[in-house]
């Protein structure tokens, strides 16, 4: 903790960094974002295990950005959001400074080399609740699945909440906003929901880096984070390719190898 | 005559094989289950899944994605960005739960008239087994 | 020359061949390769290649004719042919199922009837003793072909060098169940 | 509102035998927007099309709909008629009535019903299109020749002598190819060289031919009329200008004993060489592999007897830049090393050779002065064997296809053997004789009753060395596959033609398509034989698949006359129905938040980027760019884009989209 | 090196000196034999002649027992029960539902994990360049390295790249000294089973062999199989009456070669069991120190 504080005050004072994007204590036991812009308040910057929520989602926001150069105090799943936003040519290595915390040492990541090491360090770990969901639903027959996201969806009511946690749902018009024509059902009834859901995951397919702030952001606690996971686990499994590994890897959804397996075409 | 389920089929084929391959059908002279409607676009790469899952929300029971065997491709290959397409779709839509069975993805050549008519008529016999799409009309009854 | 060739017969021996084997006849293109590598071709009635052709018309005078020729039996099993072949066809294989064939329909060629005796002798060792004995194997197929005084000269010579053991070596002849089983099933599927 | 008109044809009775076209037309009629619904027996007809004319004028028609047969027979047909009146022509759709509705179902209400659907599902896309105008693209009027064999030559004089410029790029240190190695030419055995050099002279003093040898062709960007070709001009150590070709740093190189290319190995060569005494041009370069100077540092004796002194050992690889309209590719083929059949002991045995081989020595400017006499003692062979398909139609060896001209070659072979030999033997081992072609089979059967040539129907199975002879072994399948042996004194291999080395590469760098044996591939095996599925760039010769040298010569002309055609207007003109990224007011300027996932999916490159910046040069954004010279229109980046911010005119999302809700409505 | 030996029914009989010299000399190269308890014959040309499933079974029983005796490489010198095991083994391995049959027949699981080598491949690997320089003897020979049919056909269960001139034996040569030299025949067939039946044939072809050897100057022929032997040496009177020449060229196992070039005495080797009396011998090597010695002078 106190390396991080003295980490944020220098690069503060060097103006190196104008806003360090953080974790702060919130309200009881919680810890919530915090973007400190002075030095003065760099103590109010925390670090422990409560810190899981995925920060990167605001290296996209038009408002941060405003601030200037930014500084992120980086887990894993933060880092792997970052590759994955530079390989979109949504961020490059040098616009942000990542610093990443390892036995109370504070170090920075320069380099695309050095976050693609990171996250090769730091594999993906699935809390249990979630490991187990997903075997869960690996073991349903289809019509189970079916009732299954009937019911989970049906207290859907389109918050969005989902999509504005995403680091990675940066488009500026989302597919659900273009009315012309009208892809996806806006009102949140079941055929909307689904039409909805299924979109999200197509888009996040071979993208999604599993951080579960979806999840966690979902107002009725439905386990959206499972369709985006799926299809980046299908993803990896067919195609060898990793969300959020690799800086500069094409699209997994618009490339393609001619020895593809296509059992399932006439 | 006892009203036998008709579904309602339809075909998103490319232009330059299977689009031409049903032409060859007819110039052929081979009969076929008259429930299919062609949509053509330049190619399978074209074909977007919303596509699919607006047919089946107007209630469309069946779907046939159809275009140039790999390697035949008029764009060279629009056909391989297809069909990994396909592959994640089709795994996203059974996860959600729908009976993929409903979609027959197939080659059809420009010189395969007959195989288009075999595609289509098993289409028509497969989904006419499985009957009207019951997830969609469960999901689109909340919508009327 | 062969009418029959012209309408397709259903199990002709290029199917079973198929079938069985897994060798296709129909590969071949007469380029005459493995009739010119044959060690044996010249001793042949009918040539190997010539073999196949006659296969490929299908017909049953030609297969009769494949049947009751020399040239089956006179192959070697060297494999030169098809280590050579352009086309991969096993033609070794083929015969060994031509041979077999030829023995079911009783249309083994006259000059043949050594080689058969050989290896008929030969198998029969085996089924008693589990293992070739020399001498037994010798003196079975003197007795069925009857060329006693065949190499009177070599095997004196052989048996003083100490190439010919006197006594088989026994064993529990597990063997010869793998033998009856063998027949057991062959019966069955007939 | 729009206003569309609807007009069903009979076709005759194509159509209306099974579908009631006069029911489609009043069905279609109620359909909203529709403004006019008419059925006539023959709509493509004169008096068919008039009927569309008037139509748009009088009823003031916003589109078209024309119920008929299959649009890729007649659509160009009735857009041209809609143009004609004033109506743009990409405003004009075709339903399929014929080849999708009426051949290939029965007479009944569903077949009608089906017409009907069909139709109307064209009205609601109708309603969504919108003008079109033909895209115009520059021709820069210079050809691009890669390889400067016989095609190549034949291409580039062809379009010089139009008028036209041409750069050809040869990677050897002279042009000629393989034609220059030959000795007679079948059928008519007129000389190789002497037909040849001629035309090899007249490239290099061609005004408007530019000539770059010992060069390649390093990438090739950009799109038909306007490519980009980057050449690389590998450094001869020569000051072309100043050297006179006089060859006697040749005569002073040390390193004497390189095995010669153009003598197919039988001959030898210097460090320093000119590959053979016509090359063109007639200047050596310095093969710095073998140089003892470059691996040794020490030497230069070729540069102190050069009267010249137009050696520079300091000169570099040079990198040049062009601009041209279209490319030739005629970079030729190479021969199957033999070295993969053991049994016939081919660089095992010095006198078992290739057919190549045995043209150099029949050539009056090979190793023996076309006096043929065995590698191994010089001695001229009095017993010759010749063996055919030495690699063609061999799936286990070498490669199932037949290479097309060893029959005839090895015929020639064989014809001008006795014609040089007359007590020796020719004997020619053969499968099938394929002699197709002008004065062909007349050519083999002269070598047969004229030459005594004598052919033995059946495939060599080995050949071995026996006290200093060549025991080859074969058959006679026509009598019985009886075994034949021969004792030959040299054994001639018709060897497979392939594809030369780095043609997939060159494919790759040129994004034309290659077949399983890394052939060039044709756009169209019988309609487009010399286009490939790039547009612009055009194949000559056997780059293509293996090929004599009039089929070479034929191709390359084709190829000419195709880049002439390219090269007639001052530019050319593409369909529009072409892939564009949607602009919008600041701030947004676009929906487009560029992640370029439409990049990666383009098979044309046809996606750039495009930075959006302040008057002050501030970066805004960057987001896609569609390049609508190289865009071919195929909608794949269509279905990625995530925020649709991307669409294609002609099936943009609008009308697919009212195609798919109409026909289920 | 301890690996599994499959004997063959010529090793009793016929090639009983292939036996000897090869038991000989594997202590001296390291190499632990382990026989297959209870091996019955493989069928050899005549099973298979005959009968699919026999020529099937009968290898199979060999290579179950060596299964259960766990075996994970097992030695055939004689070529053609290797070529007969080897081939059993990639028909099993190719088509589960024979192997089902096929077990039942043998009434023994087979689950085809032993894997089959010949002679040549175990000799290769012990007998490297360094273990040749160390070898008390040379044979300082010219020969004519025989391979024959089954050590190197067909490509399906042999897999030999060099197939028309294979180099393995010719390699063992050259590290006992010896000089193989290039000849014609080396693969060309010896006239196989037909010894008995088809004596005349076995005359023909062994006599094209031997006559190229002679002509090329070999001092001996190199066999790694009691067939070929059998044919060359035990068949030489009927080979000469057929070609109408003589020829005194000894045949060796190529065990034997080896045997001789580390000191063993002729009669472990079985040398007086051929019909060609084998007069070559085994040359003492320089001392080992020498050269050193030698170069210590010239620095």
């Amino acid at each position: 903790m106190q390396a991080l504080h003295q980490k944020a005050q220098e690069l503060l004072e060097s103006g190196r960094a104008k806003v360090i994007i953080g974790y702060g204590s919130g309200s009881g036991e919680k810890v919530r974002p915090v973007f400190v812009r002075n030095i003065a308040d760099a103590p109010k910057l925390v670090w422990d295990q409560r810190c899981r929520q995925n920060l990167a989602v605001y290296l996209a926001k038009p408002e941060i950005k405003k601030m200037g150069m930014p500084a992120i105090v980086a887990t894993p799943v933060v880092v792997r959001s970052i590759v994955q936003l530079i390989a979109e040519r949504q961020l490059k290595c040098f616009e942000l400074i990542t610093l990443v915390i390892e036995n109370a040492v504070v170090s920075e990541l320069t380099d695309n080399a050095a976050l693609e090491a990171y996250v090769a360090n730091h594999p993906v770990v699935f809390p249990p609740p979630v490991k187990k969901e997903i075997e869960t639903l690996a073991a349903m027959s289809v019509e189970e699945r079916f009732k299954f996201w009937q019911d989970e969806l049906s207290r859907c009511f389109k918050c969005y909440a989902c999509r504005s946690s995403c680091p990675l749902c940066y488009c500026e018009r989302c597919i659900t906003e273009c009315n012309q024509p009208q892809w996806v059902d806006v009102a949140p009834h079941a055929l909307g929901n689904f039409e909805w859901h299924i979109n999200r995951a197509m888009h996040m397919a071979g993208r999604c880096v599993q951080c579960g702030s979806c999840n966690i952001a979902c107002p009725v606690g439905i386990p959206i984070a499972l369709l985006t996971i799926e299809a980046t686990r299908f993803v990896e499994r067919e195609f060898g390719q990793h969300a959020g590994t690799q800086c500069n890897s094409p699209a997994a959804l618009s490339s393609f190898r001619v020895e593809d397996k296509e059992t399932f075409i006439l | 005559m006892d009203s036998q389920f008709e579904p309602k089929i339809l075909a998103f084929v490319c232009n330059w094989c299977t689009y031409a391959g049903a032409d060859l059908t007819g110039t052929s002279r081979i009969k076929y289950a008259t429930n299919v409607r062609i949509v053509r676009f330049p190619c399978t790469g074209r074909i977007d899944y919303n596509l699919l899952l607006r047919a089946f929300a107007q209630g469309a029971d069946g779907i046939i994605v159809s275009g140039c065997h790999p390697n035949d491709c008029h764009y060279t290959s629009g056909n391989f960005h297809a069909r990994r397409r396909w592959m994640v779709f089709r795994q996203m839509m059974e996860y959600m739960g729908i009976d993929m069975r409903r979609v027959k993805f197939s080659w059809v050549s420009a010189a395969e008239g007959a195989k288009w008519a075999e595609v289509v008529n098993s289409a028509v016999a497969d989904v006419r087994e499985l009957g009207p799409s019951k997830a969609f009309q469960a999901m689109a009854r909340e919508v009327a | 020359m062969f009418e029959s060739s012209v309408e397709e017969r259903e199990n002709s021996l290029s199917d079973l061949l198929l079938r069985t084997s897994g060798v296709s006849v129909q590969r071949c293109y007469q380029c005459g390769k493995c009739s010119a590598g044959c060690p044996a071709a010249s001793e042949m009635d009918i040539a190997p290649s010539v073999v196949l052709r006659l296969l490929q018309t299908k017909s049953e005078e030609a297969e009769r004719r494949v049947l009751s020729s020399y040239a089956v039996w006179l192959c070697l099993a060297c494999q030169t042919c098809v280590a050579r072949c352009p086309m991969e066809v096993d033609l070794p294989k083929a015969m060994d199922l031509l041979r077999a064939e030829s023995l079911r329909r009783h249309l083994v060629h006259p000059n043949a009837k050594d080689i058969v005796a050989f290896h008929t002798s030969f198998i029969h060792t085996i089924k008693r003793f589990g293992r070739l004995w020399e001498i037994g194997l010798i003196a079975e197929y003197k007795l069925r072909t009857r060329h006693f005084w065949q190499d009177v000269v070599v095997a004196p010579v052989m048996l003083q060098k100490g190439k010919l053991s006197l006594i088989p070596s026994f064993h529990k002849s597990f063997v010869s169940r793998i033998f009856s089983r063998i027949q057991k099933q062959k019966e069955y599927s007939a | 509102m729009s206003r569309i008109g609807v007009f069903i044809c009979h076709c005759g009775e194509n159509i209306s035998a099974t579908v009631d076209c006069e029911k489609v037309a009043k069905t279609v009629a109620g359909v909203p927007g529709v403004a006019h619904s008419v059925d006539y027996k023959y709509m493509c007809s004169d008096p068919g099309q008039n009927l569309i004319r008037q139509a748009i004028k009088e009823k003031e028609l916003t589109g078209v709909v024309v119920a008929a047969c299959s649009p890729r027979m007649h659509e160009p047909t009735f857009r041209r008629t809609c143009a004609e009146s004033g109506l743009n022509p990409f405003l004009c759709e075709m339903a399929n009535l014929r080849e999708h509705c009426s051949w290939v179902h029965a007479k009944g209400d569903a077949t009608t019903k089906k017409a009907a659907d069909l139709v109307s599902m064209m009205v609601e896309k109708v309603k969504r299109n919108k003008p079109l105008f033909p895209i115009k693209v520059p021709v820069t009027k210079t050809a691009l020749v890669i390889g400067g064999g016989i095609a190549g030559i034949q291409a580039a004089l062809d379009i010089a002598n139009a008028g036209q410029k041409v750069i050809m790029v040869e990677h050897d240190p002279s042009i000629g190819g393989h034609m220059s190695q030959l000795s007679e030419t079948f059928p008519t055995l007129d000389c190789s060289q002497c037909i040849l050099t001629p035309r090899m002279v007249e490239i290099a003093q061609h005004q408007n031919i530019t000539l770059y040898t010992y060069a390649e062709v390093e990438s090739l960007t950009g799109f038909i009329g306007n490519f980009t070709a980057r050449i690389r001009k590998k450094a001869k150590s020569i000051d072309e200008k100043a050297c006179t070709g006089c060859g006697e740093c040749a005569t002073a190189c040390p390193i004497k004993k390189i095995p010669s290319e153009f003598n197919a190995r039988l001959g030898l060569r210097s460090a320093i060489y000119i590959p053979f005494p016509q090359a063109v041009p007639n200047k050596p370069v310095i093969d710095r592999t073998r140089c003892s100077y470059f691996k040794t540092g020490k030497c230069k004796f070729c540069q102190t007897k050069c009267p010249a002194n137009a050696i520079h050992f300091d000169q570099q690889d040079e990198l040049i830049d062009i601009e041209v309209g279209s490319v030739v590719v005629a970079t030729g083929f190479n021969i199957k090393e033999t070295s993969f059949f053991p049994e016939y002991g081919y660089g095992k045995y010095k006198d078992v050779l290739t057919g190549l081989q045995f043209e150099r020595l029949l050539s009056a400017s090979g190793p023996t002065l076309g006096e043929p006499r065995r590698p191994s003692d010089g001695t001229v062979p009095k017993k010759i064997v010749f063996i055919a398909c030495a690699g063609s139609r061999d799936p286990a060896k070498g490669i199932e296809y037949c290479s097309k001209i060893c029959c005839m070659y090895t015929a020639k072979h064989a014809m001008l053997y006795k014609h040089k030999v007359h007590d020796g033997d020719a004997y020619v081992f053969y499968m099938d004789i394929r002699a197709g072609g002008k004065g062909y089979d007349e050519f083999v059967r002269r070598a047969i009753e004229e030459d005594q040539v004598n052919y033995i129907r059946g495939r060599v199975s080995r050949v071995y060395e026996r006290g200093g002879k060549l025991i080859v072994r074969g058959a006679d399948t026509l009598l019985g596959a009886q075994p034949v042996e021969i004792e030959a004194d040299m054994v001639v291999l018709a060897t497979a033609g392939i594809a030369n080395d780095g043609a997939e590469e060159l494919a790759q760098k040129l994004h034309v398509s290659y077949d399983a044996h890394h052939f060039f591939s044709e756009a169209h095996p019988k309609l487009r034989p010399v286009e490939t599925n790039t547009a612009g760039i055009f194949l000559a010769g056997a780059c293509q698949a293996p090929k004599d040298i009039p089929d070479s010569v034929g191709q390359a002309s084709a190829a000419a006359s195709k880049v002439l055609g390219l090269f007639s207007a001052d530019g050319l003109t593409r369909e529009p129905l072409i892939a564009v990224v949607n602009r919008s007011a600041p701030p947004v300027f676009s929906t487009c938040v560029g992640c370029f996932t439409c990049q990666t999916a383009c098979p044309y490159n046809a996606i750039e980027r495009e930075e959006i910046k302040t008057r002050d040069g501030m970066l805004i954004k960057t987001v896609a760019k569609v390049n609508s010279g190289l865009c071919q229109g195929c909608g794949t980046c269509v279905a990625f884009c995530r925020s649709k911010s991307i669409d294609l005119q002609g099936y943009s999302n609008e009308q697919v989209y009212a195609e798919v809700m109409e026909v289920l409505a | 090196m301890k690996i599994g030996l499959y004997p063959g029914c010529s090793f009793e009989g016929s090639s009983r000196e292939y036996a000897e010299s090869l038991r000989a000399i594997a202590p001296a190269l390291g190499v632990e034999l382990e026989e297959v308890e209870g091996w019955n014959c493989c069928g050899a040309s005549s099973a298979h002649s005959l009968d699919h499933t026999l020529s099937l079974a009968l290898p199979a029983k060999i290579l179950a027992q060596a299964e259960a005796q766990k075996m994970e490489e097992l030695a055939v010198p004689c070529a053609a029960c290797f070529n007969r095991l080897a081939s059993t083994r990639t028909e099993l391995a190719a088509d589960s539902s024979v192997r089902a049959t096929v077990a039942g027949m043998i009434n023994m699981p087979y689950a085809g994990t032993t894997a089959v080598r010949n002679i040549l491949e175990v000799l290769n690997r012990v007998l490297t360049p360094d273990a040749g320089k160390s070898l008390p003897k040379s044979f300082p020979h010219k020969v004519a390295c025989y391979y024959g049919c089954l050590l190197v056909r067909p490509k399906s269960v042999v897999h030999h790249e060099r197939m028309e001139d294979p180099m393995e034996m010719d390699d063992l040569m050259k590290r006992i000294g010896a000089t193989p030299i290039d000849w014609a025949m080396k693969t060309e067939c010896c006239g196989a089973s037909f010894s008995i039946t088809r004596t005349d044939i076995v005359g023909r072809l062994g006599g094209r062999i031997l006559e190229d050897a002679a002509a090329r100057g070999a001092e001996a022929i190199i066999v790694a199989c009691p067939m070929c032997h059998s044919n060359l040496d035990m068949r030489r009177k009927e080979i000469e009456r057929v070609v109408g020449k003589k020829f005194n060229i000894p045949v060796l196992y190529v065990t034997q070669a080896i045997g001789i070039a580390l000191g063993i005495e002729p009669k472990a080797l079985g040398l007086q069991r051929h019909f060609v009396a084998v007069a070559l011998e085994g040359k003492n090597k320089v001392p080992q120190n020498a050269p050193a010695r030698r170069s210590a002078a010239v620095s």
